[in-house]
């Protein structure tokens, strides 16, 4: 059996977060199957065919049948054995105004489907059998970004990144993977090697995960080159899971912010959108993701496998539920979480935690420019500063100072003094920005069709103005002619 | 409860009481040299400034305690009475007070907002307007206890126990006549401490200990009091190859504001620079300017208008020393309105 | 005079905006953005030092030998417009980027009364006429300095909470007060 | 003659022959050295919202750049609000101005929608329209492409049976920031 590499990084993250992680909390429980009897599915605005019109009420889907492909390719299977309840349009996770379309399913077979649903794969497929495999799969980012995997493998690449960090303190998902499922992360990342034909892999750990290191360790394959294949471990840092602070971490390149790292030829996986894939490649589609259920105001935190589309308040019961009083439940970590605002939506394909902590009301004071949120920030901006001018309406100036590079971590609000929304404030400008971007596009399409109208109108006049000139000539002659003869007729 | 103190402060107000807590030394340090009057001081100045601090909040329709809560304001005016001459007449803390924060923080929209260092502000305002009182107002070391409080400017130097001197007067005074040796021998040095600027060096030395004790729980960054000791102190020990036409190295660091500058003034966040490197220009070009003052200019201790001139650079230095975004070749300079 | 006091002095010690008021206008009226500041100054020290030597040479050449030095003021307003008229003039054709830079403000300088001032203020100190340009020079980097300075600061206010009543021109004056007392710390670094 | 008048004959010559060349100077220069047109206009235009509603009193929002750059007043577009007028304050380097209360309040964007079962196809809509942005054809049903309406409210007066309505954008916009009208009422 070969040795695994293992190398520390020399590098660290200059700023970021080093705080108490509080992952212990949920990986004290065992990992639990949810056996959900109802799911509920959002369906993506932009899909390629539609169940409305495949399936009709108190029909029976199997679990693993496709139920509904996007129109990047993804294909999602029916997680479980159900019948169709309803078709129609509610509330999103998050409470969004614009109402999305849900699928609401009553399970019939509560168990996970025991049959490959695709043919399983012959051991070394190519580059294309992968790709077609993993959107038929419906793999995509399960470490919270949702991008289909396959879009990524049309580039060429060179190098794959596994993002074991999971840096966000609370977070569990990927390591309760990586300890249970090495070897199917193994199998991925050899897949992909050979049908992407990588030059590299490097499995990037933060150095608060003995555990699954040793897992990761141990399930070692034997047809990896130790040459080409190394784990390498990093001081714990929030954020250094950040796709391109951990690029920097892992290789020491820089990734300008303009470029995606593909476009250098690096493609960043998490685990358990490994482990998806490693399934994917026996022939079972994505039908159930691990989902970490934790936060202070959670009575028994734990890690969940959960069937997509399992209801939010079931998950929560699940763990024992909220404890008295007021909490908020975030869809993310504490961090990077957003709040959910209806937890009777299901569980998403992005769904790594569920985080609840109590209410607290905090009030803001002025800022002191103090500068720890410079200190704290990955991308090294000056947040101060982009606070301010966000905050007195000069959009302009925070976007050259930087604003869209903002990663959006979270990471100033914890350390300001002062208590300042820092990060809502920047994705509001981001927001705002996208906004104007759009709206001086309308601009100049309307003043480019305005202008066309103008040109068009003017030429129809000059047209009128000859053609009656024409016409005026023609008749002015004919008057001539007439008159002509009737002086000949006189005569 | 010790390790509450050692940890970072998570709240304005805590960064605020850290500075308190770093004060103590300096404050009980200057009592023992100059007796009960900097203790007055202190009191006066700090009704001056809330006094200010609640106009200035009324007059714009907000609610008065919440800013008075955050600890700033008593900070500013604290600030003030130290370095204040302590035998200055009782007016005079309290105006300082109203006009740091008058016209230094409440024009300006309160905390946070304020462009200049108010308590410098006060302190320049004082020293142009109101020179006799704000220069005379010196005692000789450890007769503070012993000497009245004068009560208003009016004969001021006159009092027995005063001294219209601090040891940098006596050096650009004495420097027409004598060499830096021979002023040495002025009987001023012997009043007590280590000889280099008796009584104020005890007091400059507590300050260092605030300072690291700033330092230590982050409150402060090394790079501006490095930066304005490097500023003043190196300049100080290149003209020294001159000794007997220029005040000791030593004189510099441990007389005047020195040491209390460094550590509480040009730390300051709100007026200062705010990116590490932006702090060490900013302290650097305080500390240069201050020596030229000392050495040069008219007034006795540049250190109010060093910082004041520095305070007016610090949007341009903020806007120079933006550290490079990780993944862009170069880091950001200027502003939109300036890109050209 | 050493020389470079020379310009320490005008540009600091006696800064023509802040100690001498002189070029208040351009100082309000140009700080509000930062380009236009840095294109000010830059047009002000080009044309300081240039008319510095016109009012010298219109001084010495014709003033003095006519015994006609009662009408200086009027023959230094007349001298300033025609150089700041033909500079723009010449500028705009031969040297486009420049003047896309200075143009706007070539115009502004000619009613820049710290440009007659330092022209005046050159014949009062009986300066050479290499001394003369380098009063010039220095003036007009001491007026770039607190420009500049002045308009970054300014930048920066528009992004503070400053009282509505306050907001724009008013707390601008009230900056450039607390700016002058700044700069009285100079005062005595050179006698002039 | 004495000679204190002598010398301020020789003062007033010497100045009027210094203003007298300084003067030809320059005409020569400014001869010699013209330059002509001016790209304002297309900076005025790219300021404006081109919603080409008319609002300001002039057909179109290029018209409207060129009544600016030859000196009418900036706050005379509601559709761009608060935003446009600071941005031609900026570029002309006056000061910003409450909008003018007469040619409207700034409010949401909005979309033209015909209800078709309404429409009797008469096109003078689609002869209204400054940006094309209505199709159909006689006796046929019109409709709007709705990405390329700018909501200018022009096709609702020629429409004979009332069927087109403005209503709010289906997809999300920038906040409006009008200029408080009462601070207009308030400055006269």
């Amino acid at each position: 059996m070969a040795e695994c590499r293992i190398i520390q990084s020399p590098r660290r993250l200059a700023g970021g977060l080093q705080r108490a992680d509080g992952k212990a909390l949920s990986l004290s429980q065992p990992l639990m199957q949810m056996n959900p009897p109802v799911l509920q599915l959002a369906l993506p605005d932009t899909l390629e065919d539609t169940p409305l019109e495949r399936w009709s009420i108190g029909d029976q889907i199997e679990a693993g049948q496709p139920l509904f492909t996007t129109q990047e390719g993804i294909t999602q299977a029916c997680p479980r054995t159900a019948t169709v309840e309803s078709v129609g349009t509610g509330k999103t996770l998050s409470g969004s105004p614009t109402p999305c379309r849900l699928l609401n399913l009553t399970v019939v077979d509560p168990d996970p489907p025991r049959q490959p649903s695709l043919t399983p794969l012959p051991a070394n497929p190519d580059g294309r059998t992968l790709r077609q495999r993993a959107a038929d799969a419906g793999i995509v980012g399960l470490g919270g970004g949702g991008f289909p995997a396959h879009l990524k493998w049309q580039h060429r690449l060179h190098t794959l990144i596994v993002n074991g960090a999971e840096c966000e303190p609370f977070l569990t998902a990927d390591e309760q993977t990586m300890r249970l499922r090495a070897p199917a992360i193994w199998d991925a990342v050899v897949a992909l090697m050979s049908a992407l034909s990588l030059q590299r892999c490097v499995l990037v750990l933060e150095d608060n995960k003995p555990e699954a290191l040793a897992a990761l360790q141990a399930a070692y394959p034997s047809v990896l080159d130790a040459q080409d294949v190394c784990i390498t471990v990093i001081q714990s840092q929030y954020p250094s899971g950040a796709e391109r602070q951990l690029i920097w971490l892992a290789l020491g390149l820089e990734i300008a912010t303009t470029t995606s790292p593909v476009e250098h030829g690096i493609v960043v996986h998490n685990p358990v959108t490994l482990a998806a894939l490693a399934d994917a490649l026996h022939g079972y589609p994505l039908t159930d993701r691990i989902v970490t259920v934790t936060g202070p105001s959670i009575v028994t935190p734990g890690t969940f496998q959960t069937p997509l589309g399992t209801p939010i308040d079931l998950l929560l019961s699940q763990a024992g539920g909220l404890r008295p009083g007021h909490h908020n439940v975030f869809h993310g970590g504490p961090y990077t979480g957003w709040p959910i605002s209806n937890t009777a939506a299901g569980v998403r394909a992005t769904t790594a935690c569920l985080y609840a902590a109590p209410v607290v009301s905090q009030t803001p004071s002025p800022c002191i420019r103090c500068g720890a949120c410079a200190e704290v920030c990955p991308v090294h901006l000056q947040p101060q500063q982009l606070f301010a001018a966000l905050t007195h309406d000069q959009l302009d100036e925070a976007l050259h100072v930087g604003l869209s590079q903002c990663l959006e971590c979270g990471a100033c609000d914890v350390v300001c003094p002062s208590n300042l929304s820092l990060t809502k404030t920047f994705q509001d400008g981001i927001q705002d920005h996208q906004l104007q971007q759009a709206e001086k596009q309308r601009a100049d399409r309307a003043r480019t069709r305005f202008e066309a109208r103008n040109q068009r109108l003017l030429k129809r006049s000059e047209a009128d103005e000859t053609r009656r000139a024409v016409r005026r000539e023609r008749s002015g002659s004919a008057l001539d002619r007439i008159r002509a003869a009737r002086a000949e007729e006189t005569h | 409860m010790l390790w509450r103190i050692w940890a970072p402060p998570q709240s304005t107000r805590a960064v605020m009481q850290s500075v308190w807590i770093a004060l103590i030394p300096g404050t009980l340090t200057s009592v023992w040299v100059f007796g009960p009057g900097v203790l007055v001081h202190l009191v006066l100045a700090g009704l001056g400034a809330c006094l200010a601090e609640v106009i200035g909040r009324r007059a714009r329709g907000l609610a008065a305690t919440q800013a008075l809560q955050d600890g700033s304001t008593l900070l500013t005016a604290w600030l003030l009475a130290l370095a204040l001459p302590p035998a200055a007449p009782l007016w005079l803390p309290f105006v300082a007070g109203l006009i740091a924060i008058g016209l230094g923080k409440q024009l300006y929209g309160g905390l946070g907002q304020n462009p200049v260092n108010p308590a410098m502000l006060a302190y320049a305002i004082l020293i142009v307007s109101a020179p006799v009182a704000m220069t005379t107002g010196w005692i000789v070391p450890f007769q503070g206890w012993s000497t009245p409080m004068p009560l208003t400017g009016i004969g001021v130097g006159a009092v027995d126990g005063l001294t219209g001197a601090t040891i940098l007067d006596l050096y650009r005074t004495e420097f027409r006549e004598l060499t830096a040796p021979e002023i040495a021998q002025h009987p001023l040095f012997s009043v007590g401490g280590l000889g280099i600027a008796p009584g104020v060096e005890w007091v400059a030395l507590s300050h260092l200990l605030g300072g690291g004790f700033l330092f230590a729980r982050r409150v402060i960054r090394w790079q501006a009091p490095v930066g304005f000791l490097v500023g003043l102190l190196g300049l100080a020990a290149f003209f020294a190859i001159d000794p007997d036409n220029t005040v000791p190295v030593l004189t510099h660091a441990l007389a005047g504001a020195t040491l209390f500058s460094a550590f509480f003034i040009v730390t300051d966040p709100v007026s200062g620079a705010t990116s590490p490197r932006g702090q060490w220009w900013f302290g650097l070009g305080a500390g240069v300017i201050t020596y030229l003052i000392r050495t040069y200019g008219l007034y006795p201790d540049g250190v109010a208008f060093a910082v004041l001139f520095m305070n007016f650079m610090v949007p341009l230095i903020d806007q120079y020393t933006r550290p490079r975004i990780h993944g862009e070749s170069r880091s950001i300079r200027g502003s939109v309105r300036g890109r050209s | 005079m050493d020389w470079g006091l020379l310009l320490i002095s005008a540009a600091l010690v006696n800064n023509v905006v802040l100690v001498q008021y002189l070029g208040l206008c351009p100082f309000m009226g140009v700080s509000n953005r930062m380009d236009s500041a840095f294109g000010l100054s830059l047009a002000t020290a080009f044309v300081l030092t240039l008319t510095s030597v016109v009012a010298y040479l219109i001084e010495t050449l014709i003033l003095i030998p006519l015994d006609a030095v009662w009408l200086r003021t009027l023959a230094f307003i007349v001298a300033i417009a025609i150089t700041v008229q033909s500079t723009e003039l010449i500028m705009r054709k031969t040297a486009p980027l420049l003047y896309q830079v200075l143009g706007l403000f070539l115009p502004l300088i000619t009613t820049n009364c710290a440009v007659l001032g330092i022209a005046l203020l050159n014949v009062n100190r009986s300066h050479t006429l290499l001394e003369s340009a380098l009063y010039g020079f220095g003036a007009a980097m001491g007026f770039a300095l607190v420009l500049v300075m002045f308009s970054a600061m300014r930048e920066r206010l528009a992004r503070a909470d400053i009282p509505e009543l306050l907001q724009g021109t008013p707390i601008a004056l009230i900056t450039a007060g607390f700016m002058a007392l700044a700069f009285m710390g100079f005062s005595g670094i050179v006698n002039s | 003659m004495n000679e204190i008048t002598i010398d301020i004959i020789a003062g007033v010559i010497a100045l009027t022959a210094l203003t007298t060349a300084g003067g030809l100077l320059l005409q020569t220069l400014s001869r010699r050295f013209r330059v002509d047109g001016s790209p304002l206009v297309a900076q005025i235009d790219a300021c404006l919202p081109q919603t080409q509603c008319g609002q300001c009193g002039h057909p179109g929002c290029r018209p409207y750049a060129e009544a600016i750059a030859s000196g009418e007043s900036i706050n005379k577009c509601p559709p761009g609000g608060r935003d446009t007028i600071e941005a031609l304050a900026d570029l002309l380097g006056k000061e910003p101005i409450p909008l003018d209360a007469a040619h409207g309040i700034t409010e949401l964007p909005k979309v033209a929608v015909i209800d078709e079962t309404v429409c009797i196809g008469c096109t003078k809509c689609i002869v209204a329209c400054p940006v094309d942005a209505i199709l159909g054809a006689a006796k046929l049903m019109h409709t709007v492409i709705a990405d390329e309406c700018t909501g200018c409210d022009l096709c609702l007066a020629p429409c004979p049976v009332d069927c087109i309505a403005l209503v709010p954008r289906s997809w999300p916009t920038r906040d409006i920031k009008s200029t408080d009208s009462r601070e207009v009422i308030a400055r006269g």
